[in-house]
């Protein structure tokens, strides 16, 4: 599976040659090739967390955008126009005129030429309010895209104010606990086999164990905000996450057990070499994964510990500024990283799909398996499945915290070692190791491709149609699922014996 | 065509109210009549002037023996020049709905024209007059219909008509420090720039202003 | 287990408009509450005492801003019995499909409010899209978009704008396909009945003894509704009858039918508006000059002293009624007393005791699904 | 010399911190560096405040679903970024006071614009919210929220047009572009800075 784009390789190799002949002589001469693995293992990192925040600008730019879509809404047309283009004609004036030492003088001419050519003095038309509602910006200007850089920046300006009887220190401490934790999970995350900043044996271990101290994090948040909304946000998160992690887990673990090893890049090479993506291969895995993921990162349906309904902002109610925009963003970082893992672990990483079918198309499938380097694959299966969090996002009403527990314990925990189990068991029996090298690992010795991947994959979409069809056409009297400490309804309502006084309440 | 009650079943069943509530109440001084609304379809409902003292015991035997299951409003009015025996009005206004429980599953489809006696809907307007005072007071009904008893409150809250034996008496729409006499709707108070000039009639210092209220904006 | 109040203050996304709602809660379950209203209480029927019959109308539109049409035509109604004056057929007509219009645009912002309560932020703005339509066609009428002013005491300010038939109907028809788009996606949702059935149960006649009417009554198995119990304007001449859903618990009517009775009942409004633009006496093609007698009458300006008229009325949230008493200041031009009865003033308390016993996630489910309008609770 | 009352001065790492500052202030403004960063520092976070406004999620009347509509497929304000309607008040950048203020409400309001971090601005929609409207007699509403809350826009109407209050958060945008970001307490002349015309 070489993928011709092996940064890691290319690093190293490049800069120990190079040091080695500039420090040739030089007393620094043996620390050279020291100084190499280190400045390798540096720029492998930057490039790593430089695809992944390209990635996360990306879905935090598609994410409104295609929700507003959904909703038959225009969505964001902030774009690049609008940083010389001003406000309706009015402009700052002249004020590159204040920059010390004539500087600024460059810059007004090239405010000057960008309102020439694209701005207020040409003939494109900027986003004007009102007039031309329609419109929403030129494509090449990528309308909506600045807006997230707007968001964030904005946050820099914000003052910082922590409520006066909040603890401090915790206050303070948790929402680093939670970004650093997130973007932690970025080392460990492979792009390409030759991508990533670091690739230890057990990465997925490594993994979601960093992907669970998120969770410690908000119900510290929660807590120390001496709010009471705030204070329940932080419990329902700590109860929802400890419920989904468990399945999280197990699912995790049979893709593991069904690749044979811990490591990204074993278990994605195993996918190509193996010839059939776990996706097809545990389908109800990949069904799970999905979910528990949804639950691990707190977005609609199981929003409920920032559920704005009732909570008014959840756990992050009393964070503003800067943490709160650093919060946003590690959400959404979690959400990439979710995404990721999930292409990575089902949809078999950076190997082209369909890559027997386009490999006999000549020119065409050259380019499809070789040319075409691995990240660019990852990254648009990432999407792949970013899609659908939003499609959930967008259609799903949020269930309740109960319902999220029972449905976590009761439903996800059972399904997720049945799935463990189905995957000991086609590592067990339906595996050939023969066929590891040539892609025909699991076709059963029959030569016909992918056997066992095609009725695994026929055989569970069977099963769930067949669940899903309702059979009684007039439903049972509708199903509860009120599990109330006192019987709901048991309290007649409006009786007059009902307390109405103010009491304690603390009214002035 | 639509569902349509006719008017002689409504004219019927508002004599049969009257009658109903005449015989109980008649020698303790309840004026009963059926009036009729003036436009529209000039649908006729039930009127009664009632003296204050017997509004509790008309109230329940209308409430389980005359089937008026809804308050639907209690209305205080201030007559200062009402002449000494008509000071204060308090008037009711009450339903008898055709409403019972049902099953799950069942609903209770009313056809307008097959309704029948107590099943008619009927419309009640309850007069109780007090004289001139400054305290006027008049029995509760808040344990009668649960619907009445925020309309009391609202109403001792706006008018100042207070209502004895009310549990939890309190301001729900002005403010709850509003000045202890301070009853809006009562004809002393007038409207700013109706006769009443100054900003704000009360100086509890209601506008505590923000800490940068002096800083430039 | 230790209790704590909690202040879902006036501020609060779940809060349609500004009130309180005082919750003692026991871990996640609710085990008393307490309504505070009054934060915009702007004594409208003290201001109303110092105006004219006509000049009320605008402040009855601002009492409810969801569904101004309606509370213009309740306050109408009651003068036109106070004041003993004749409506000509035509304006009762006209009256009845600019009030059903309006009732759809009601229960369209309610299922807007209601389904982000419940986490569907989607149906939010497919709500608002449609309300777009059924704005425009008020905007016909009354000349603006919230706050139409549109009836006078013995008709209507102008008649049918020509053309309105033909568009009306087309955004009927437009809005019944879209409903569809709205019980596909929140009916067949599992999240979305799951939280809201067997929630918020009432029963019927506790709702009556507690004067909650309208749509939420109707939702308890009752199909009592004012426009035929009271019948008034044309109601009785169209082939209508209210919408009622069966109660799913013995205990009442839960959230999800209160949602089903509103969904059906603005299909009937629908219907109803597009049989009364046939049954319309003068065509619905023909347009009459505003003061024609054909859609107003002649009503007098002044109430004798001592003179009272009232009307129950049917609002898109209960039963509306105004008690006017007349000769009032300017020898009688201005009314003694008006009295406002506001359905969702009496449901407010009501529901908070209803959510004893639930979830805190279920009371943005339970109060949503009652439709609460602030604007008419504090008058 | 420390606290009063002390003849030796207590170093901690506050103190360092603070002359570390100090001193860097000083080598930036001697070399004009702290100008240079500061003009196109200052456009650029001008340009990322005015262009993401977030509104605070407060509905008091009528005025609140005209807000709503503007929000909507028809009039979309997101478009320009005024989009997102955050509940608490710790996030929002913006008051908008859509309706009357009576007297209960006056204080949460206050508290609401406190708990607003610095940068914040006030817009007054609707004739309730700028002078009590058409409830200006009434006994329980304030004639206009400036008798609580500095205003920065006026948006006339009952309720106005969605347009319209798309047309304020514009005027607003040009007013942020004239007084800055930085927060009022370091706004130093009273009078607006009319950059370029000097």
């Amino acid at each position: 599976m070489a993928d011709w784009l092996q940064l890691n390789d290319w690093l190293y190799d490049g800069l120990d040659s190079a040091l080695n002949t500039a420090l040739h002589g030089t007393p620094l001469a043996d620390y050279a090739g020291f100084m190499a693995l280190v400045l390798a293992a540096t720029l492998a990192c930057v490039s790593v967390l430089g695809v992944f925040m390209m990635g996360l600008g990306l879905i935090l730019w598609i994410e409104p955008k295609l929700w507003a879509r959904m909703m038959d809404r225009r969505g964001r047309t902030t774009d690049w126009r609008s940083l010389w283009v001003g406000e309706q004609g009015v402009t700052a004036g002249e004020w590159w005129n204040k920059v010390p030492y004539g500087l600024g003088r460059p810059i007004g001419a090239l405010n000057r030429w960008l309102n020439k050519v694209m701005g207020n003095a040409s003939k494109h038309p900027s986003v004007e309010r009102v007039n031309n509602r329609s419109w929403h910006g030129a494509w090449w200007a990528l309308p909506g895209f600045v807006q997230t850089i707007a968001d964030g920046a904005k946050f820099l300006t914000k003052e910082h104010m922590p409520p006066t009887k909040a603890d401090r220190l915790i206050y303070e401490i948790s929402p680093f606990l939670i970004i650093s934790s997130t973007v932690l999970i970025i080392g460990f995350m492979p792009f390409s086999s030759g991508i990533y900043a670091i690739n230890p044996e057990l990465s997925v271990l490594f993994a979601l164990a960093i992907f669970g101290i998120a969770p410690l994090g908000v119900f510290f948040a929660g807590w120390s905000s001496n709010n009471k909304y705030t204070l329940i946000g932080g419990i329902r998160s700590a109860a929802q996450l400890t419920a989904y992690e468990i399945p999280l887990l197990i699912t995790v673990l049979g893709v593991c057990v069904l690749s044979g090893s811990f490591n990204f890049i074993e278990i994605v090479n195993f996918q190509h070499s193996a010839g059939a993506w776990n996706f097809f291969l545990l389908p109800l895995g990949f069904g799970l994964f999905i979910i528990t993921m949804i639950a691990e990162v707190e977005r609609i349906p199981f929003d409920m510990p920032e559920a704005e309904a009732e909570l008014v902002e959840g756990w992050w109610t009393e964070y503003g500024g800067m943490r709160w925009g650093l919060l946003f963003a590690a959400e959404y970082m979690r959400v990439w990283a979710a995404c990721i893992l999930c292409a990575v672990f089902f949809l078999g990483g950076w190997s082209a799909p369909f890559a027997g079918l386009m490999g006999n198309l000549g020119v065409v499938g050259v380019v499809w398996n070789d040319l075409i380097p691995g990240v660019v694959w990852t990254m648009l299966k990432s999407l792949f499945i970013f899609l659908i969090f939003v499609w959930a996002r967008a259609s799903l009403p949020r269930v309740r915290t109960d319902q999220i527990l029972e449905f976590g314990w009761r439903y996800l925990l059972p399904l997720s070692v049945v799935q463990l189990v189905i995957a000991v068991i086609l590592r067990l029996s339906f595996y050939d190791p023969a066929g590891l090298g040539s892609g025909s690992a699991w076709d059963g010795g029959s030569g016909f491709f992918w056997l066992v991947p095609l009725v695994v994959f026929v055989v569970s979409m069977a099963i769930f149609i067949v669940y899903s069809i309702d059979e009684d056409k007039d439903p049972p009297s509708r199903p509860y699922h009120v599990h109330t400490v006192e019987p709901a309804g048991t309290h007649v309502a409006g009786s007059v014996g009902g307390r109405q006084k103010i009491g304690n309440t603390g009214m002035r | 065509m639509g569902m349509k009650i006719s008017s002689k079943a409504n004219i019927a069943a508002a004599k049969s109210a009257v009658e109903a509530i005449k015989s109980r109440f008649d020698s303790v001084g309840v004026e009963v009549s059926s009036a009729q609304h003036a436009s529209g379809h000039k649908r006729t409902y039930v009127s009664i002037a009632c003296p204050p003292a017997h509004w509790l015991a008309l109230a329940k035997w209308m409430r389980f023996d005359g089937g008026v299951n809804h308050c639907s409003m209690i209305t205080g009015v201030h007559h200062p020049e009402g002449g000494p025996d008509k000071g204060w009005e308090v008037i009711a206004h009450l339903m008898r709905m055709p409403v019972v429980d049902q099953k799950p599953g069942k609903a209770l489809v009313h056809d307008a024209a097959k309704l029948s006696g107590d099943d008619v809907p009927m419309e009640y307007e309850v007069v109780l007059t007090l004289p001139q005072t400054d305290t006027p007071v008049v029995p509760s009904v808040q344990s009668i219909w649960v619907g009445a008893d925020w309309n009391e409150k609202e109403t001792w809250d706006l008018v100042g008509i207070d209502f004895e034996g009310h549990e939890y008496m309190m301001r729900v729409l002005n403010p709850h420090d509003s000045p202890q006499g301070f009853h809006p709707l009562q004809k002393q108070h007038h409207l700013r720039y109706h006769g009443h000039n100054e900003m704000y009639d009360d100086a509890q210092g209601f506008m505590r202003l923000p800490v940068d209220v002096d800083k430039v904006k | 287990m230790a209790q704590m109040w909690i202040t879902m203050g006036p501020q609060h996304p779940m809060t349609h408009g500004l009130w309180t709602l005082r919750v003692k809660v026991d871990g996640e379950t609710v085990v008393d509450t307490e309504p505070e209203l009054g934060y915009i209480h702007r004594g409208v029927e003290k201001i109303c005492e110092a105006r004219d019959f006509t000049q009320i109308t605008p402040y009855c539109d601002r009492l409810c801003y969801v569904s101004a049409m309606t509370w213009a035509h309740s306050y109408i109604y009651s003068a036109e019995n106070l004041l003993e004056v004749e409506v000509p057929e035509r304006a009762e007509y006209v009256r009845l499909i600019a009030t059903e219009i309006q009732r759809v645009t009601s229960h369209l912002m309610w299922l807007g409010a209601y389904s982000p309560d419940i986490g569907n932020l989607t149906i939010f703005t497919w709500c608002l899209r449609d309300r777009e339509m059924f704005i425009d066609l008020m905007q016909e009428l009354g000349g603006s978009r919230l706050h139409y002013n549109f009836p006078r005491v013995g008709g209507v300010k102008r008649d049918l704008p020509i053309g309105f038939a033909q568009r009306c109907r087309a955004k009927i028809a437009l809005f019944l396909e879209r409903l569809k788009e709205y019980e596909m996606l929140l009916d067949e949702s599992t999240v979305f009945l799951v939280r809201t059935q067997g929630v918020g149960l009432a029963s019927a006649e506790a709702m009556v003894n507690a004067g909650v009417t309208g749509p939420n009554l109707r939702a308890a198995g009752v199909n009592y509704d004012v426009r035929w119990a009271h019948p008034y304007s044309v109601y009785d001449e169209l082939d209508w009858n209210p919408s009622v859903e069966k109660p799913s618990s013995s205990k009442g009517a839960d959230c999800y039918d209160r949602y089903r009775v509103r969904m059906e009942e603005m299909v009937h409004s629908c219907e109803m508006v597009l049989e009364a633009l046939d049954k319309i006496p003068g065509g619905a093609e023909s347009h009459y000059s505003p003061g024609d007698e054909m859609i107003q009458s002649k009503a007098p300006l002044r109430a004798p002293a001592g003179s009272s008229g009232f009307h129950h009325y049917e609002d898109c949230r209960g039963e509306s009624m105004f008690y006017l008493q007349g000769g009032g200041e300017g020898r009688g031009k201005h009314p003694y007393r008006v009295s406002i009865r506001s359905p969702m003033f009496i449901t407010i308390p009501f529901v908070a005791k209803t959510m004893i016993g639930y979830k805190i996630a279920d009371i943005p489910a339970i109060m949503g699904s009652f439709d609460p309008c602030i604007g008419e609770t504090d008058r | 010399m420390g606290e009063s009352g002390q003849n030796y001065t207590v170093f901690n790492s506050r103190s360092l911190v603070e002359m570390v500052g100090d001193v860097t202030d000083e080598a930036m403004k001697a070399t004009k560096l702290k100008d240079f960063i500061g003009v196109l520092g200052g456009r650029f976070f001008n340009w990322a405040q005015r262009k993401s406004l977030f509104p605070l999620h407060l509905g008091i009347k009528c005025c609140a679903i005209e807000m709503g509509q503007t929000g909507g497929p028809r009039y979309d304000t997101e478009r320009f970024g005024n989009g997102v309607f955050r509940s608490s008040p710790r996030q929002c950048d913006v008051l908008l006071v859509n309706g009357p203020i009576s007297k209960k409400f006056a204080d949460p309001l206050v508290r609401l614009w406190e708990q607003m971090p610095e940068p914040k601005w006030c817009i007054a929609m609707g004739e309730c919210s700028i002078s009590g409207g058409p409830y200006f007699q009434s006994y329980n509403i304030l004639e206009g929220v400036d008798t609580l809350v500095p205003v920065d826009v006026y948006i006339p109407g009952c309720p106005p047009r969605p347009e319209a209050l798309i047309d304020g958060f514009g005027k607003l945008r040009e007013k942020i572009i004239r007084i800055g970001v930085e927060p009022s307490s370091e706004r130093s002349s009273d009078t607006p800075i009319i950059i370029g015309d000097d």
